[in-house]
């Protein structure tokens, strides 16, 4: 099958700034694309060029097999949804929705019908003659949100939608736009900053930087198996454990040292046949550390630690200790008897290590 | 005191300009400070405009062009000045027709200083179109309505007319002193006669009107005056009805009178003139009230008539003022306001603000224009005519 | 005190204006209706009499035409020039290569009074001499377009020039208008699929609610006071045919000295401007409150 | 802002050739209009470069045989307006001096009327504005006479500060109108942001307002320009010999009833009495949409 | 001390809506406010009430002791940042931010190093010379925090200053927060519908729902305690399960029963002495619901659960069954082999739970 969106060496620069650099993305009929990257990589500069808003300086783009990148925004079949809402100021909630559907000649039952779920879906019904302008941030949200929601185009863009929104209804919209897109499997593409939203909703993510693809994967892949230091650190909250060590090779497996500023190098002993450099980058997710007696299996060592701070955060309590001149945390249950100040013993997941070269910050494993 | 004066008045183009011009070299050769304060356009409408709001201000300039009954107009708002003293030590009153003078006059004191008399009812012809077409200067309205039939039968627009409202009102009052005498014309557009304004007369009068209509090319809407003159001029038309200032327009074109260009008055008998002329206003200070007395001895003053009137192409006011200068036209006007002021028919024009109230002559005006711009019939013409006057005042 | 003043410093800054306009707008119009309830001729006076006046004025037949002329006008040229307007101003937001160039030409007019292109006018409208002569001189001997001085159509001719001095104008605060509407919101509805009209008609267009006030007042204005314009290119003629309250206004006040029938005229115009004005300014205004 | 017609060069296919015949309809559009704005300028101009005898024997449309700028000079400096013969030259500078302070006044009052209305509204802030909108519909007619009994009794009568005063005050309905207008749309977040930031009323007004007015000041000053520049009623009314403005002048070159109508004299004084508005219209009119195609006004 | 804001009897309409309902909030000195609650539920009209931009219809407001009702924004001395960050579009970044400072006459060296130690920390540096509209959406949320951080003010108010931004700034930021909140002392009121932020940021949260206030209490009280059902199903992602159930006494203990559609009675027995009503609804938080064998203690209870659905969320896998009607969510670790359609034994804290009436939804325990 055709890819439904095909992005090729695609360049766009402001005046002198570039803002992106030689993306290539190709996603398939029914992807739910999720566009991740640190605040002002150029995001929402990509869907603008993917819906036609802005011109491109460079490289083709092609939607549903067919190629667009000159075509006007209004024969692309998109629908997108706004970081900055953009609804239309003079009208209704009510005819902002609907807007689009008259103009295309849908009828007026399948209107009224299509505004009723949409309204009741983002729980809007009692807002719905009201102008933009007396709705608050998360209500404006959701009607962008309802804007998109009664198409039924090639491909949906997504700008933040669910930004301003309570997480208790983050949760439900999320849930539902997962459900509209198994139900239709229809084709997203979808930015977010919400580290779960990314995880729960994607088959495929795209981690952006400074206008360059870092890595394109499922969210495991990128999860598990991030590309490179900077993926390992911006994935995961609290961040990944980036804990610079030696590595040394001992029999089939390998064996880490971990210098601590008590004195005492840690030794972790990882079982896997890995051929590293001795200067590594050790990447170790908070919940792969935890309490020793909490976690069993393989991969899993244990070390006695310094605690130098715990933050308890409601379900989880976060335990922070030295470890390679870096800031280690650890995941630990709500309910841990861990005190700052105190030695405790943790438990070192080290079959889910990842190792990143030093110089270049690109994976090692 | 050093006389000193403000002038408002409009009288801003070549000829006026330049008689005004003289006025004012006498005015500082006398040691006076002349200040101009010309305001041009609509026939004055503009300059009093200015002058009510100056007036209303109490700064009301020390002498202003006004003529007719405006100037009693303004003596009853009570603020004109009496130059009487003057008058009298000048002996206006004896060198002045009495119809003239009595424009001057308010509650029995002088309060303006004539300048000039216009004759209206003059017309004026193409030389070589009447000979052409073997045309004399007519002498009745059925004379003229005649010549104009053959003119347009031999292509030559008959009458040259520029169609402003005033301008209809020119045409119509030669009309109506030409076909209902002088002394209908007194009761009728002096006097308001009610009887007369409804008379045969003048359905007959709105009926020549009309059939004059016939005569003006289709173009004239608008048109100023002295592009009607040019017409004339140029052979494009044979006639046209207008004041004498007309004259200088041929004049100044370098056409001779009584060679290239004819002048009469109009079908019928008697004069209509127009008189402009200075008031003085009620101002403060000396320098000012002896410039108000400066100014209006040299306005009648021979050598000021003499001058003025040739650049403008009206007669002096003043009887005594020697002719000699003059043209032949002028000499014909200044010969019948003789002969007409003793046989009473020298009679002041409407059309020009001389016999009427503003209010009322624009209430009548207003029905002829009407009328000659539309298919009004004349019974129509007349009935309107008698309630417009009822309503004006 | 200081902490007095900074809490009503927006009403001490309206205040003067406030007060100017009470004085000088409503007060005079006090005085006016005052004045036309008196025989006042050459110069106000004071002394009651009635509603003489109103009757003179509503028995005149000149006085009919004109307020007739000022409704033929008046929606005529507001209708027209506001398309007019939004028309050209849409045109040119069209990536024009040439905008300055033209945009500049559309508004020119604006900036010459009438006073000073009613001759230019006056000789493109003349039988004899513009347009009708020129286009029987290319061979078209049956052309006719004698307005100017037909007292049926005159009045057509001053809407044509009046058009043509504002509707530059409008185009230009249109094209304001049109230009600050957010991108944004123009972006989502071109993804939305709408078509380039629609969004004019849609979306820009009633966002501009408060530029169509500004116009509609400026052209309202300008049609109540086209007083230059008339005198520059017909004087009112032909006959009166082409009269409009205001030249009806003067012409009584300042040439005829019957400033009481002028106080008269003035007050019928007002309360006819009164009577289209108030429910627009008010449904504006109200919609611009919830 | 954001511009319609942008990514649409089309597929070259199916509506390639239709859009070609649309952008060729659209300019010929244009020029047409351009046509109809440009005729009367046209006219004026070619006259005032014609002699008057060509004036009296050539069409109307014809370009000048023989192009003369004397018509220009005589205006310029020989025209007569009464018994002087100094053309347009003396009072154009009294034009100046009322139009400057008059527009600069005017646009200023009502830039900060607007202001309040549309920012700082108190209760009853509409009525006052709907009164003073109200008040451009008066006919200047009408306040001739009561205005010049009150210019007299303040002394100002005839004189240059007068000359400014009325048109301040009779230009204030449109300043206002056209500033309130334009600050309705400006988000009214920013005044929050400004007063938590320790702003007061003049402080906003000065720093966050003021900058963002660009376009509408210029279409304030274009507007209040022409009005006051052509404004003759009350330059006729209110003026006394020597504080005349150059549209007085002007008619009095125009309309002399009698004597010989020199009308390419009559049409350079009038493009010379309208070159000082061109020129705002020219120099302006640039800034006024440069300004707002800033798109500024969005966060 | 008094207390630094002192919110009395408030009451907020617009027209005939009425949007906040006799708001009582009292804060000390050092405080951190945290307003969670729905869209549309008056936070941001609060925070507009507190800076004195919307007038209020009722009720009284002072801060820092001193009567504020009537009192102009400028002079309540407080910073705030605008949920639509209300930047000034015609001046720079730099001088967006120092606009406030050189408005009270901060002397140029002051406003430089302050400008230059918020760019820093907000890592904006690159684009202090850029106007508004040259920003991403996260670059001006930041510009819009800076605005308020070079202040001193008595209060600060922040109405969602981080939504915009990726998970990694977040939390840098927070932590930002947390620091000038504690070595200024700074009093704070925060708009905020991330959970994580409000739990790791207050030491007060105020949960609002249509105006009215629900509960106000520190973080952990909201979170363990929660005054009503409403609070309980607001606060926590995933929510709380709230369970139909028959409670009945034994001994000191409670014994409570849920119904399954299975058909079989889950039995559960609660040790705390309570006196409970017969128709409850028991909260219990997906993290007291685990993997049996993960989670011992003492009212620690199992039972064998039918897995309906199984959600890998990351560093989590959730767990999903159906009892007493509704959807239960239990929180596993990330390795479970857990897997749909098969029985599962769950581990449920019972010390955890919460009891809520079941008609007017108020807290029980
Ligand atoms: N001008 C207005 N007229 C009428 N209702 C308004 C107006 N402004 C806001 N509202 C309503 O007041 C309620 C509270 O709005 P507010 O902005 O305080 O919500 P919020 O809690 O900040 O929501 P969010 O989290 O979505 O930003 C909303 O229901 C909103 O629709
Ligand atoms: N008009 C412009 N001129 C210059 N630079 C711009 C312009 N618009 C955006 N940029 C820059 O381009 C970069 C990408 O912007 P974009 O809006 O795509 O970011 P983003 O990834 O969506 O960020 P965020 O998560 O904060 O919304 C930013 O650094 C921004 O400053
Ligand atoms: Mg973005
Ligand atoms: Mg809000």
């Amino acid at each position: 099958m055709a890819p439904i969106l095909d992005i090729n060496n695609l360049y766009k620069n402001y005046g002198a700034t570039e803002v992106l650099k030689d993306i290539n993305i190709s996603i398939e009929p029914g992807d739910f694309l999720v566009l991740v990257g640190p605040s002002g990589c150029g995001k929402s500069t990509l869907l603008n060029c993917i819906a036609g808003l802005e011109e491109i300086t460079g490289g083709t783009l092609s939607i549903g097999g067919k190629d667009m990148t000159h075509v006007s925004p209004k024969d692309r079949d998109i629908a997108m949804v706004f970081q900055s809402y953009a609804l239309y100021p003079t009208m209704s909630v009510a005819k902002n929705i609907t807007f689009g559907m008259k103009v295309r000649g849908v009828d007026q039952a399948t209107q009224n019908a299509k505004l009723k779920d949409v309204a009741s879906l983002l729980q809007i019904e009692p807002l719905l003659n009201r102008r933009p302008s007396q709705l608050s941030g998360g209500q404006r949200q959701r009607v962008a949100m309802g804007r998109a929601l009664v198409r039924d185009p090639k491909l949906f863009l997504f700008d933040e939608p669910l930004s301003n929104l309570d997480a208790k209804l983050r949760v439900e919209m999320r849930t539902e736009i997962k459900k509209l897109h198994q139900t239709l499997d229809a084709s997203i593409v979808y930015v977010t900053h919400d580290q779960i939203e990314a995880m729960t909703l994607a088959t495929k993510i795209v981690v952006l930087k400074g206008g360059i693809v870092q890595q394109i994967g499922s969210p495991a892949e990128i999860y598990n198996n991030p590309a490179n230091l900077f993926v390992a650190d911006f994935m995961g909250s609290p961040a990944m454990n980036l804990i610079p060590a030696q590595a040394s090779k001992t029999g089939p497996g390998t064996q880490i040292a971990i210098a601590r500023e008590s004195g005492e190098t840690l030794v972790l002993n990882d079982a896997r046949d890995l051929s590293l450099p001795e200067d590594v980058i050790l990447g170790l997710r908070p919940e792969d550390i935890a309490e020793a007696g909490f976690r069993a299996g393989d991969g899993v060592q244990q070390a006695a630690c310094m605690v130098d701070m715990v933050e308890p955060a409601g379900a989880d309590t976060y335990v922070v200790s030295e470890l390679g001149g870096k800031q280690v945390t650890a995941r630990l249950h709500a309910e841990t008897s861990a005190q700052a100040g105190q030695m405790l013993n943790l438990a070192f997941d080290m079959s889910k290590v990842s190792y990143f070269a030093k110089e270049t910050g690109e994976r090692l494993n | 005191a050093e006389p000193q004066a403000e002038v408002l008045h409009w009288w801003t183009s070549g000829g006026e300009a330049k008689s005004v011009a003289v006025l004012q070299e006498e005015f500082a050769s006398n040691g006076g400070t002349w200040t101009d304060m010309p305001v041009a356009g609509g026939g004055g409408d503009a300059a009093m405009t200015a002058l009510r709001a100056r007036v209303l201000a109490g700064n009301a300039p020390t002498a202003v062009q006004l003529k007719g009954p405006a100037i009693q107009e303004w003596y009853e708002e009570g603020v004109l000045a009496d130059i009487s003293s003057v008058a009298e030590a000048e002996g206006w009153a004896d060198v002045l027709p009495a119809s003239i003078a009595g424009h001057m006059q308010c509650d029995g004191t002088w309060c303006a200083a004539p300048v000039n008399v216009h004759r209206i009812d003059w017309i004026w012809a193409n030389a070589d179109v009447l000979a052409a077409n073997g045309i004399e200067m007519p002498t009745t309205w059925d004379e003229f309505n005649a010549a104009a039939v053959k003119l347009m039968d031999a292509g030559v627009i008959p009458l040259a007319h520029g169609g402003q409202s005033w301008q209809d009102a020119t045409v119509f009052e030669a009309v109506v002193l030409g076909l209902g005498g002088p002394e209908f014309y007194q009761k009728a557009l002096v006097e308001l006669d009610p009887e007369a304004l409804t008379s045969d007369t003048m359905v007959q009068v709105f009926d020549q009107m009309r059939t004059l209509r016939g005569y003006v090319d289709e173009n004239f809407s608008g048109r100023d005056w002295n592009l009607a003159t040019a017409m004339v001029m140029n052979g494009e038309a044979a006639f046209q009805i207008m004041g004498d200032w007309a004259k200088g327009e041929f004049l100044a074109a370098g056409k001779k009178p009584g060679e290239d260009f004819l002048c009469a008055s109009t079908p019928g008998d008697g004069y209509l003139y127009n008189v402009d002329s200075f008031a003085m206003f009620e101002v403060e200070g000396d320098d000012n009230r002896a410039g108000q007395e400066l100014l209006a001895k040299l306005i009648v003053a021979p050598k000021f008539q003499e001058v003025f009137n040739l650049n403008k192409g009206s007669i002096p006011a003043r009887t005594d003022v020697s002719l000699d200068a003059f043209d032949i036209c002028a000499k014909i006007s200044a010969e019948d306001m003789g002969s007409t002021s003793a046989g009473g028919s020298l009679l002041p024009s409407y059309a020009h603000g001389m016999a009427l109230r503003g209010s009322q002559a624009g209430a009548i005006t207003d029905v002829v224009t009407a009328h000659f711009n539309s298919d009004m019939s004349s019974a129509d013409a007349v009935q309107q005519l008698a309630d417009a006057v009822a309503n004006s005042y | 005190m200081s902490e007095w003043l900074e809490n009503h410093l927006p009403k001490v800054v309206l205040a003067p204006s406030f007060i100017a306009v009470l004085i000088f707008v409503y007060g005079f119009i006090g005085w006016t209706a005052w004045v036309s309830l008196t025989r006042s001729k050459l110069l106000p006076k004071y002394e009651i009499h009635g509603f003489i006046q109103y009757e003179r004025l509503f028995d005149s037949p000149r006085w009919d035409t004109a307020i007739n002329n000022l409704y033929i006008f008046g929606a005529l040229f507001i209708v027209i020039a506001m398309v007019l307007g939004l028309l050209l101003a849409i045109l040119l937001d069209q990536k024009i290569r040439v905008e300055g160039v033209i945009r500049t030409i559309y508004l020119y007019p604006m900036a010459l009074s009438m006073i000073v292109t009613g001759t230019a006018w006056k000789w493109i409208l003349n039988p004899g001499l513009g347009i009708e002569s020129m286009v029987q001189g290319w061979g078209f001997p049956n052309f006719e377009f004698d307005w100017l001085v037909n007292p049926d159509y005159a009045i057509y001719t001053i809407v044509i020039a009046a058009i043509w001095q504002s509707s530059g104008f409008v185009m230009a605060l249109f094209l304001a208008g049109l230009r600050s509407v957010d991108g944004e919101i123009i972006k989502a509805a071109q993804v939305d699929g709408i078509p380039t009209w629609r969004i004019y008609t849609a979306i820009i267009i009633p966002s501009m609610a408060p530029i169509f006030l500004s116009a509609f007042i400026v052209l309202a204005h300008l049609a109540i006071k086209s007083f230059d314009l008339v005198i520059a290119l017909t004087g009112g003629g032909p006959g009166y045919a082409t009269d409009l309250p205001a030249t009806y206004m003067y012409a009584m006040a300042f040439s005829r000295g019957d400033i009481g029938q002028a106080a008269s005229s003035a007050m019928i115009m007002m309360l006819v401007v009164f009577a289209i004005v108030v429910p627009y300014l008010y449904s504006e205004l109200r919609a611009k409150n919830d | 802002m954001t511009d319609l017609s942008m990514p649409q060069t089309q597929t070259r296919s199916q509506s390639a050739t239709g859009k070609i015949a649309l952008r060729w309809l659209l300019y010929v559009l244009l020029g047409l209009f351009a046509l109809y704005y440009l005729m009367p300028l046209f006219v004026m101009l070619t006259t005032s470069l014609k002699s008057l005898e060509e004036i009296r024997t050539g069409s109307l449309i014809s370009l000048p045989r023989e192009v003369s700028f004397d018509a220009w000079k005589t205006a310029w400096s020989g025209a007569c307006t009464g018994i002087q013969c100094e053309g347009l030259r003396p009072y154009f500078w009294n034009s100046v001096l009322i139009a400057v302070p008059a527009v600069f006044l005017s646009t200023l009052i009502g830039a900060l009327n607007g202001y309040v209305v549309a920012q700082w509204r108190f209760k009853g802030a509409n009525i006052i504005f709907s009164l003073m909108l109200f008040g451009c519909f008066i006919p200047f007619q009408v306040v001739l006479l009561p205005m010049a009994r009150l210019l007299g009794m303040m002394g100002i009568a005839g004189t240059i500060p007068g000359l400014i005063f009325v048109h301040v005050i009779y230009g204030l309905g449109f300043t206002t109108l056209f500033f309130r207008n334009y600050y309705v749309t400006i988000p009214a977040e920013l005044t929050k942001a400004a007063r938590v930031d320790g702003a007061g009323f003049l402080r906003i007004f000065w720093s966050i307002f003021l900058p963002l007015s660009l376009p509408i000041i210029v279409v304030t000053v274009i507007w209040q320009f022409t009005q006051i520049w052509n404004d003759f009623l009350f330059g006729v009314s209110f003026s006394q010999a020597g504080t005349q403005p150059v549209t007085v002048a002007l008619n009095n070159i125009v309309n002399s009833t009698t004597g010989v109508k020199e009308y390419n004299v009559d049409m350079a004084a009038a493009i010379i009495a309208g070159l000082p508005t061109l020129l705002v219209y020219v120099v302006a009119g640039k800034y006024f949409i440069r300004g707002l195609t800033a798109g500024s006004v969005k966060g």
